[in-house]
């Protein structure tokens, strides 16, 4: 599903964020990226979601070259993900409503089923009752699970979340994880980034894989049952 | 073709949301483009008012004809002929000595200068108006009308007509110089509204690129607005020209009395008003796409 | 005191970096600024050059006094005495009746009809331009003359003056209209300018209040850059109002040729050029002010 | 220093964000304000900064009644904190080195003294090296650390830090930790608000004031040693 062949990352003007890393996650998958603080691990998820390309190297989705992809079809690449960016990326001129709608109507889905849809990603996160509320008003926390609410609502194949849980108290990490593992169980790819590595015992009896950066290298690429 | 008709009011009835949310900010931008496109606006109208009159001015003669003095009347009446038969000539007016005289009076404005003239040292005229007004045509009728008996002098009032051109030209170069000033300013104007538009919306653009909208997506509702600005725009203009317009023509009525003429500025038609709305309203699509693309994509692949 | 220099050379250097990283962006909003403000310049300077030429043409002759005609010449030499010595009349030309038939010639541009004349009909005439121009003062003025010796009549050019001091009053009237208006445009093109930096530094102005700024420490770098704007689009009007005037008086050149006249349009002098440069200097500054104002504080108590 | 006395925040168009919160911070005590995501510690530190006030209730800082303060001495009471926002609110047009040095730019520091100064505090953080990168280019735990940089650059007399390790592992986070509690050690008054109850062991030894909050009520003020 997702190919990494020997990726360097290296941004103008900076050292390397990834160094020669090579891995494959598979369809249905729940893969764990860790590593220390600018270790490479959203820079990863952004080279895995086309945002980035690879200085050299090369990553396939789907078995498509991304490096290789006319602009004109990288909109409909990324349409695949749910994304959950690690600063929300909320939108502050509109109410969380509308903020998840968004996913939704750039694939032109309008009208009362995008409405079901949006009310039920709320739902998930508990945000139901905050609707009608300006992104701004809500709490660190809240703002978290609004990014993770409008990133599962166009119900994407592959799932990918940077440090999802942050500001979030056990309580609610606990149930945004039980969240992720129930879209994996239905087939869906789920890829999460997080500095506190595995620390969540709710996740031992689930299969994941676990990708450790240090320093922009792969050390080690482990499965944990 | 529904998910194309979809999209286009989905990006619609965003642009006009905003709108509503905005209204002051959008009138108060909505009347600067208006103002900017009511000058030259109203300079067309005036302009094109003037060379009306011109036109008339021009027209009204150019050859005048001088019979010898003591001519007989029979003379006049032979002339007359002529000229109505001739194709060249397109009208013309005959002037009895008597009547020159009185209006050398009016023109020297004073009755009693004249009035010990003994004699009347002034000779009847024909002021002729020619059907072709360039040079060539205006040579071979003069030529013409020389070859007839009883005539003094021919005069072709090229001076006249050499002014009034030059007049018009200097109008119409004033014109050209301020409407692309104005155009260059009125694009500046929308420019830089769009533009502040795509920052306050700079958040929406890059996250709607990050989850997958098409550029188009993105770019629809930065055109409507644009396009919006414009046609706003151009109905203040029109407004504004309306306004100016009947204002002038109230100070040119009084004036226009005392010159004993009856002038006055043409209020656009309902043609030259959709030409300058539909002109504002491409200006303000053109200005937006480019607003567009140059904020739009500096920073994403 | 010293504090009080650096945190205004710190706002200087601020906007100064920020100009010089968005060159081009400042050009072309100072280049709007610039044709905006051009246009009232040079309407300004078009018409005071007019008006100069009115008050030329205006106080030219407004009194005209014919003689009896069959005068002995001494008659004229006592008139001229005392027109001489009335402290109202500020300067007189005599015309001899013959001088004036041949001026009629002219006038009439036909060599040929007057030259039959017998006798000249003309009068000899004083035109007298009376020092003061109100109706009282030429009234009376009027009445000292008709009371010498051996005038026929004495005539004020009434007419004249009413219509020109119309065509002036028409062109201040559309002046005041397009300056007001431009000045409109003006202070929206700078304030939306400002507003729009506003809007790229809205995260910079909510942190430093957060972090302790006072409301001066962050207006002052917007006042910097509104006076800014408006002084280098001064400059640019400047500069524009130069350009235009120069081409349009090279074709007023071959015009007044043609007219035997000489006049053309003043350049602004260093004294209207730094007026227009303050000015635009202070509108951009006052758009500035309010533009911060409206949007500095509204969500932040 | 900073007394609470029965202070509600309701948030216009919002239910009550903190009922009746009674409490006091005296100088130099080191505290922690906890509670589940939503709970109101956000609220509780933007009331403490001044800058929120109260909708009932009153806030005193140094003895002064922050809703009695004229706007025009506001900035300068502000200026005795050093603030984290969980956001971080960093500027995003100008370099680390230019983010950390405005708070002392506002207090009118500047030239060699206010150098010397910004290239301890980015040291401390270790961002050093990054010292010329936009904030952009940081990872999500860098750009955490340059909020604090900014936050203790200008010497606060009272440091509040909302989440400031959220985004850190737990090396980093020690580290900061241990940043803080070196300025609570030469008389700063720091305040920190975690949803990770003092779960960092190596806090063990300094004394520390706990305020817990539930759905905006204080529950307990306990002292730990
Ligand atoms: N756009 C960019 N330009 C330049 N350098 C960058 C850019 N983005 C990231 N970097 C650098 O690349 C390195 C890895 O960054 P990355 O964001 O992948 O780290 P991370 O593992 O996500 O860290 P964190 O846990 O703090 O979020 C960092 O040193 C960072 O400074
Ligand atoms: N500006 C605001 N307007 C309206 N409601 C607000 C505003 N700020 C916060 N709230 C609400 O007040 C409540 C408490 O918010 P607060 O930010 O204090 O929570 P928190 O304890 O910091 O949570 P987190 O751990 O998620 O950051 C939340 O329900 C939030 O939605
Ligand atoms: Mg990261
Ligand atoms: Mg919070």
């Amino acid at each position: 599903m997702i190919t990494f062949d020997n990726v360097t990352k290296r941004y103008p003007g900076s050292h390397e964020a990834l160094t020669n890393v090579s891995f494959t996650i598979n369809q249905g998958e729940l893969v764990y990226v860790t590593g220390h603080s600018g270790a490479g691990k959203s820079t990863l998820l952004k080279l895995m979601a086309a945002i980035e390309r690879p200085t050299t190297g090369t990553v396939l989705i789907n078995n498509q070259n991304v490096s290789k992809l006319k602009s004109g079809t990288l909109p409909y690449v990324r349409r695949k993900f749910g994304l959950v960016f690690q600063d929300h990326k909320l939108l502050y001129d509109r109410n969380c409503y509308h903020n998840v709608a968004l996913p939704l109507s750039i694939n032109g889905i309008t009208g009362q089923d995008a409405g079901k849809r949006i009310r039920a990603a709320l739902d998930k996160v508990r945000l139901l009752d905050k609707e009608k509320a300006m992104p701004i008003t809500l709490s660190g926390g809240e703002q978290q699970r609004l990014a993770i609410a409008r990133a599962v609502v166009s119900r994407p194949s592959i799932l990918i979340a940077d440090e999802p849980t942050g500001n979030l108290d056990k309580v609610y990490a606990a149930d945004i994880l039980q969240l992720f593992n129930a879209f994996q169980q239905v087939g869906v790819t789920v890829i999460i980034a997080t500095h506190d590595a595995l620390g969540n015992s709710q996740n031992e009896h689930v299969s994941s894989k676990i990708l450790h950066l240090n320093q922009g290298r792969l050390v080690k690429a482990e499965v944990a049952v | 073709m529904k998910s194309w008709l979809t999209q286009h009011s989905q990006a619609l009835k965003l642009v006009l949301s905003r709108f509503k949310a905005n209204l002051l900010n959008t009138l108060f931008i909505c009347l600067a483009i208006g103002v900017t496109l009511a000058l030259p606006s109203i300079m067309y109208t005036v302009l094109s008012s003037l060379s009306g009159l011109a036109n008339n001015v021009k027209s009204e003669s150019q050859i005048s004809v001088f019979l010898s003095a003591d001519q007989a009347v029979d003379t006049a009446t032979a002339i007359k002929a002529a000229l109505e038969k001739n194709a060249e000539v397109k009208s013309f007016k005959f002037v009895a000595k008597e009547d020159a005289l009185k209006q050398l009076e009016t023109a020297t404005a004073n009755n009693n200068v004249l009035s010990s003239l003994e004699q009347n040292p002034l000779p009847d005229a024909f002021f002729i108006t020619p059907k072709n007004l360039d040079a060539a045509s205006i040579e071979s009728l003069k030529n013409d009308l020389a070859k007839l008996e009883g005539i003094e002098e021919v005069v072709v009032d090229g001076a006249w007509i050499k002014r009034l051109n030059y007049l018009i030209l200097i109008g119409q170069k004033a014109m050209v110089i301020i409407t692309s000033l104005l155009g260059f300013a009125l694009v500046a104007v929308i420019g830089n509204t769009i533009r502040m538009q795509i920052l306050t919306q700079q958040a929406e653009i890059e996250v709607s690129q990050l989850i997958g909208a098409t550029k188009s997506f993105i770019r629809r509702p930065f055109l409507y607005l644009g396009a919006l600005y414009g046609l706003i725009g151009g109905l203040f203009a029109l407004f504004i020209t309306y306004a100016v317009i009947s204002v002038f023509n109230q100070s040119l009525n009084t004036l226009s009395r005392e010159y004993q003429t009856d002038f006055s500025i043409n209020l656009p038609d309902i043609t030259s008003g959709s030409v300058v709305c539909l002109l504002s309203l491409v200006v303000g699509l053109v200005s937006a796409y480019f607003a567009v693309s140059k904020s739009l994509f500096k920073n994403i692949n």
